[in-house]
């Protein structure tokens, strides 16, 4: 099954790991190994990338992606927490395939996380005239 | 009630304009011109350029981005030129009011005439508003 | 280097109804490079959404895009139903039923629909106006099942608002047979017409590899060749228990995205008149009460792909998080592969292809920092063109071509 | 003084105006019937030129003067062709001989001038609407040509429109010889092209140019834009007739084959979607120039 797969090429990466339904499946990673996670899960296993969700939580900023096997109908999230929350950043994954670039820059703008080599970070949806360093999703400004 | 204004509400030229529209009232807008609500047997026809314009169908809670366009539009159509509020949320900007991203609503853009409420509103709502704006103008504004 | 200009499609232009800005940079009459420039629709609705009860965003959700709008809120109906523990353990049978029922016709009235702007964008009225004509009964269907065209209000955590009354299933019935016909009607015009052929066939390809990169989803990935469907791989409603199958095409062009959507709507039909024949006699409502802490995903296949929502609660009721992701966010971006090659008018035909439904995609996309001026004046246009094009000049001859 | 009389009232500008904003309104109310739907009453396209009048007129700055002169040259010169045809009609002896190759030349002038307007107009748009029918005259010019030369030969080199309205009325109408018939069918197609109707409304479709080369035309301007169409959509079936159907041409009949010919040009239009501009052109170059040649061979066989 997919799931063994993923936990025999993840093994050392994968620092929880548990499963809210039969098709929902959530483990969390450390922001260091992202790139090489979603490299496996992409391009070797062939999972499809559905969105990343990031959210602001007291204590730290979440990035969730989530990936689908379609064939069985299941959803992989991963999770990656930023503790640091005054300058949140994460490697970007939009150079494995320009899918992730839209959803990046709608993160970076909305929580203002930093994504480390995304080819074109530019302001996505905002006016023109959005003031610098205000993120709406932010609860706290 | 020379001849020429008299001319003008025998065939209005419409423009469509959305500015952060949910797109139904955009469909309902060319519903209209569809078989079962012609509305080609009242002159009115949906044109490409703004400059024939004479009526500017507004739809959308003015989203901040849209809003100096929408401005520009207005200033290149041939006077006279109507508008017409399209949708609750042309009208009163509806459950979008308190967004990060929605300026002031449209009556302090732009002088409306007539504003046709609804969620979508139903093309016959939208034919008694052509039916109200051309009587308004016979009277005589 | 022939001279480039630059033609600005949108953001207010006929050809769509939604605002969005394409920047064409266009070398005589073929498309060099495209830049996506939208954000004119984008009313903030995730912030909202955490302002409001559970019960309160389904009419929220239900206004992100009009022609799809009993996805959004049946995936957020998902979502919250995820959390509590799966959509068939909480929602009583017939409930299931209906859901489905609002689903397949809502796909039917938002392909005619498609079917008939791609009439209207090659310059054919007449498959605008008849595609839209034998749309009217479906939209018939929905005032007389929920009360209104669009916007049906029918979704509700742990069940339906309105139930579907005895009388009014014979009318369903008579509407999908008179709609059939109507299908072989235009099935024939498209897959027969040698001129609509011509202006459809190999333009605008997305290849299979490509659209794997792009991770497009829906009618536009089934193009192409890949097998996904959300109602088949992961059913919701009573998809699992009926049968009908999965459309497929190989090339990826305009032809197949067409092809695809018609065929589709005959699979809905069969799936509506089997839901009408099996459905129960039962509540339609589990009228849930609160909703634990947790994160839930629920995902829809809607007219123009996967609808993902997901939900982080703590248990008050409000959510924390509610990340919404529309299909045309995906396949949107996907157009700066089909487009570019082709000429101005295949253009605007690869971009109304991918069915983009801008005010899903308005919750997100793409601003062109080259320049911040105005566009629809005449004389702005022709400045910022000037200087757009000096500043393509250094870029292109840098790159290699 | 008759002259003037010919000109500004009967066959030429007034009568002109009128049976094309007819025709106009016959060829919107068909295709809205074909549609299903009830389409505009008949005062329609009249009321549509009045209120253009009255409209307010905006110049992009720095458009140049030639910006507002091009409609009027357009115009001018269809008028001119109506005139002298309706003029040949009537007495087909008073027309001077070379008179077909002036019609010719006075034919081109209307797309010209919408070229001129779109190119002064300075919007990108519109100069990319000017080089679509740049291209399409390009295009249907040479079978344009080449029927007519046909039909020239097949009345022993008659250059006016006069004579050859003589030579049918003598013997059967050009239509019925194998070289006439080809020529005519070549000749529905390139005037399909130049009133630039459905299959070949490259350069004005609304859809991908928003009103192409008119996009920055409002008020008066526009509306002469407009009665330039619709005189054409009255001349260019008459030339039809008098080239391929001068039998019998009292009122009764004349009318019967100009109201054939305008259903077969909405019928076209109401039947196939826009062409891509290369298609055109291809299209163009192809099937009628072909034919054009066959039609010439026939037509020097005396066929």
């Amino acid at each position: 099954m997919l799931r063994d797969k993923i936990k025999e090429k993840l093994s050392d990466k994968i620092l929880a790991w548990y499963e809210t339904s039969v098709k929902r499946i959530y483990f969390s990673v450390d922001k260091k190994h992202i790139t090489e996670t979603v490299k496996i899960l992409f391009c070797d296993l062939g999972l499809r990338f559905i969105t990343a969700s990031a959210t602001d939580l007291p204590s730290s900023f979440e990035v969730i992606y989530h990936f689908s096997n379609d064939p069985q109908g299941e959803i992989y999230s991963v999770r990656v927490l930023l503790e640091d929350k005054l300058k949140p950043e994460i490697d970007s994954i939009a150079n494995l395939f320009p899918g992730a670039e839209w959803i990046e820059r709608e993160i970076w703008e909305m929580l203002g996380i930093n994504f480390k080599g995304h080819p074109n970070l530019k302001k996505l949806l905002l006016a023109d005239d959005w003031p610098e360093g205000k993120y709406p999703l932010r609860n706290k400004q | 009630m020379d001849l020429k204004t008299k001319a003008l509400l025998k065939s209005i030229w419409v423009f469509h304009v959305s500015a952060g529209s949910c797109n139904n009232c955009d469909i309902e807008i060319l519903d209209c011109f569809t078989p079962k609500f012609d509305l080609e047997r009242f002159g009115i026809q949906l044109i490409g350029s703004v400059r024939h314009a004479d009526a500017l169908f507004i739809t959308g809670a003015m989203n901040k981005k849209a809003i100096p366009r929408m401005k520009k539009i207005y200033e290149q159509a041939a006077k006279p030129c109507v508008v017409v509020a399209i949708g609750t949320c042309a009208c009163s900007q509806h459950m979008f009011r308190y967004s990060y991203n929605v300026g002031e609503p449209l009556d302090k853009i732009l002088p409306v005439d007539v504003y046709i409420p609804g969620c979508p509103p139903k093309p016959e709502a939208m034919i008694a508003g052509i039916k109200k704006l051309v009587d308004k103008i016979k009277r005589g504004k | 280097m022939s001279h480039k200009i630059i033609v600005p499609i949108g953001p207010y232009h006929p050809l769509q109804e939604e605002p969005e800005f394409f920047q064409l940079y266009v070398d005589g009459e073929k498309v060099v490079d495209i830049d996506i420039i939208i954000g004119y629709n984008h009313r903030g609705i995730e912030k909202l959404s955490e302002s409001k009860h559970f019960d309160q965003i389904p009419f929220l959700v239900e206004r992100i895009c009009g022609i799809c709008s009993s996805s959004h809120p049946y995936a957020y109906v998902l979502a919250v139903e995820n959390i509590l523990g799966g959509e068939q353990s909480i929602v009583p049978e017939r409930a299931l039923y209906i859901r489905t029922i609002i689903d397949e016709l809502q796909r039917i009235h938002s392909h005619l629909l498609w079917l008939g702007l791609t009439g209207h964008f090659i310059g054919y009225n007449t498959i605008w106006m008849w595609a839209w004509k034998y749309r009217e009964p479906v939209l018939d269907c929905f005032e007389m099942v929920t009360g209104n065209r669009n916007n049906y209000a029918m979704f509700k955590v742990g069940g339906i608002r309105r139930d579907v009354l005895d009388e009014d299933i014979p009318i369903l019935k008579k509407t999908l047979d008179e709609l059939l016909k109507a299908l072989d009607l235009f099935r024939g015009a498209i897959a027969d017409d040698p001129v609509i052929k011509s202006r459809l066939k190999n333009v605008g390809t997305l290849t299979k590899q490509q659209a794997i990169d792009w991770c497009v989803v829906g009618p536009t990935a089934r193009a192409s060749g890949i097998n996904i469907d959300v109602r088949r791989d992961e059913p919701y409603g009573v998809t699992d228990r009926l049968d009908w199958n999965v459309i497929l095409e190989k090339e990826g062009d305009i032809y197949c995205k067409t092809m695809v959507r018609i065929l589709e709507l005959y699979e809905s039909v069969r799936i509506i008149r089997q839901c009408l024949d099996k459905m129960t006699k039962g509540p339609i409502d589990a009228d849930v009460k609160d909703i634990p802490p947790g994160e839930g995903i629920g995902r829809v296949e809607a007219p123009r792909g996967e609808c993902f929502h997901y939900i982080k609660s703590d248990g008050t009721n409000r959510p924390i998080r509610h990340k919404i992701r529309s299909p045309s966010y995906m396949n949107v971006a996907s157009d700066k592969v089909g487009a570019v090659g082709g000429t101005i008018s295949d253009a605007t035909l690869t971009l109304a292809a991918v069915d983009p439904c801008y005010c899903c995609t308005e919750r997100v996309v793409v601003i062109n920092s080259l320049d911040n001026k105005k566009i629809m004046n005449g004389w702005d246009l022709i400045k910022l063109s000037q200087e757009k094009t000096l500043k393509i000049k250094e870029h292109y001859d840098g790159r290699p071509k | 003084m008759i002259a003037i009389f010919n000109f500004l009232i009967f066959p030429g500008f007034l009568f002109a105006c009128i049976v094309g904003l007819f025709a106009c309104w016959i060829d919107r109310k068909i295709s809205a019937r074909l549609q299903w739907r009830v389409g505009p009453p008949w005062y329609q396209t009249f009321i549509d030129i009045v209120k253009l009048t009255g409209k307010e007129v905006i110049v992009p700055n720095g458009a140049k003067v030639t910006f507002l002169l091009a409609p009027y040259l357009g115009l001018i010169s269809i008028v001119l062709v109506a005139n002298n045809l309706g003029r040949a009609i009537l007495s087909p002896l008073s027309s001077f001989s070379g008179d077909l190759i002036v019609i010719i030349y006075l034919l081109i002038i209307p797309a010209l001038a919408l070229i001129v307007g779109a190119s002064a107009s300075r919007n990108p748009l519109a100069s990319v609407g000017a080089s679509r029918e740049m291209k399409l005259i390009l295009a249907y010019e040479l079978p344009f040509l080449l029927a007519i030369i046909a039909v020239i030969i097949r009345n022993k080199g008659a250059l006016g429109i006069g004579s050859i309205l003589i030579n049918q009325a003598f013997t059967v109408s050009n239509i019925f010889s194998p070289s006439g018939i080809i020529s005519f069918f070549i000749m529905l197609f390139c005037v399909q092209a130049k009133l630039g109707i459905a299959p070949f409304d490259i350069s004005e479709c609304d859809q991908e140019l928003m009103g192409g080369t008119l996009i920055e035309y409002s008020g008066l301007p526009l509306a002469i834009y407009k009665l330039t169409k619709a005189t054409m959509l009255y001349t260019l079936p008459i030339f039809l007739i008098i080239l391929f159907l001068g039998k019998d041409l009292s009122f009764l009949f004349i009318s019967i084959k100009y109201l054939s010919i305008l259903l077969v040009i909405i019928l076209i239009k109401n039947t196939n979607p826009r062409l891509r501009i290369d298609q055109a052109m291809r299209f163009f170059w192809r099937i009628p120039t072909v034919l054009g040649i066959i039609a010439i061979a026939l037509a020097l066989f005396g066929l």
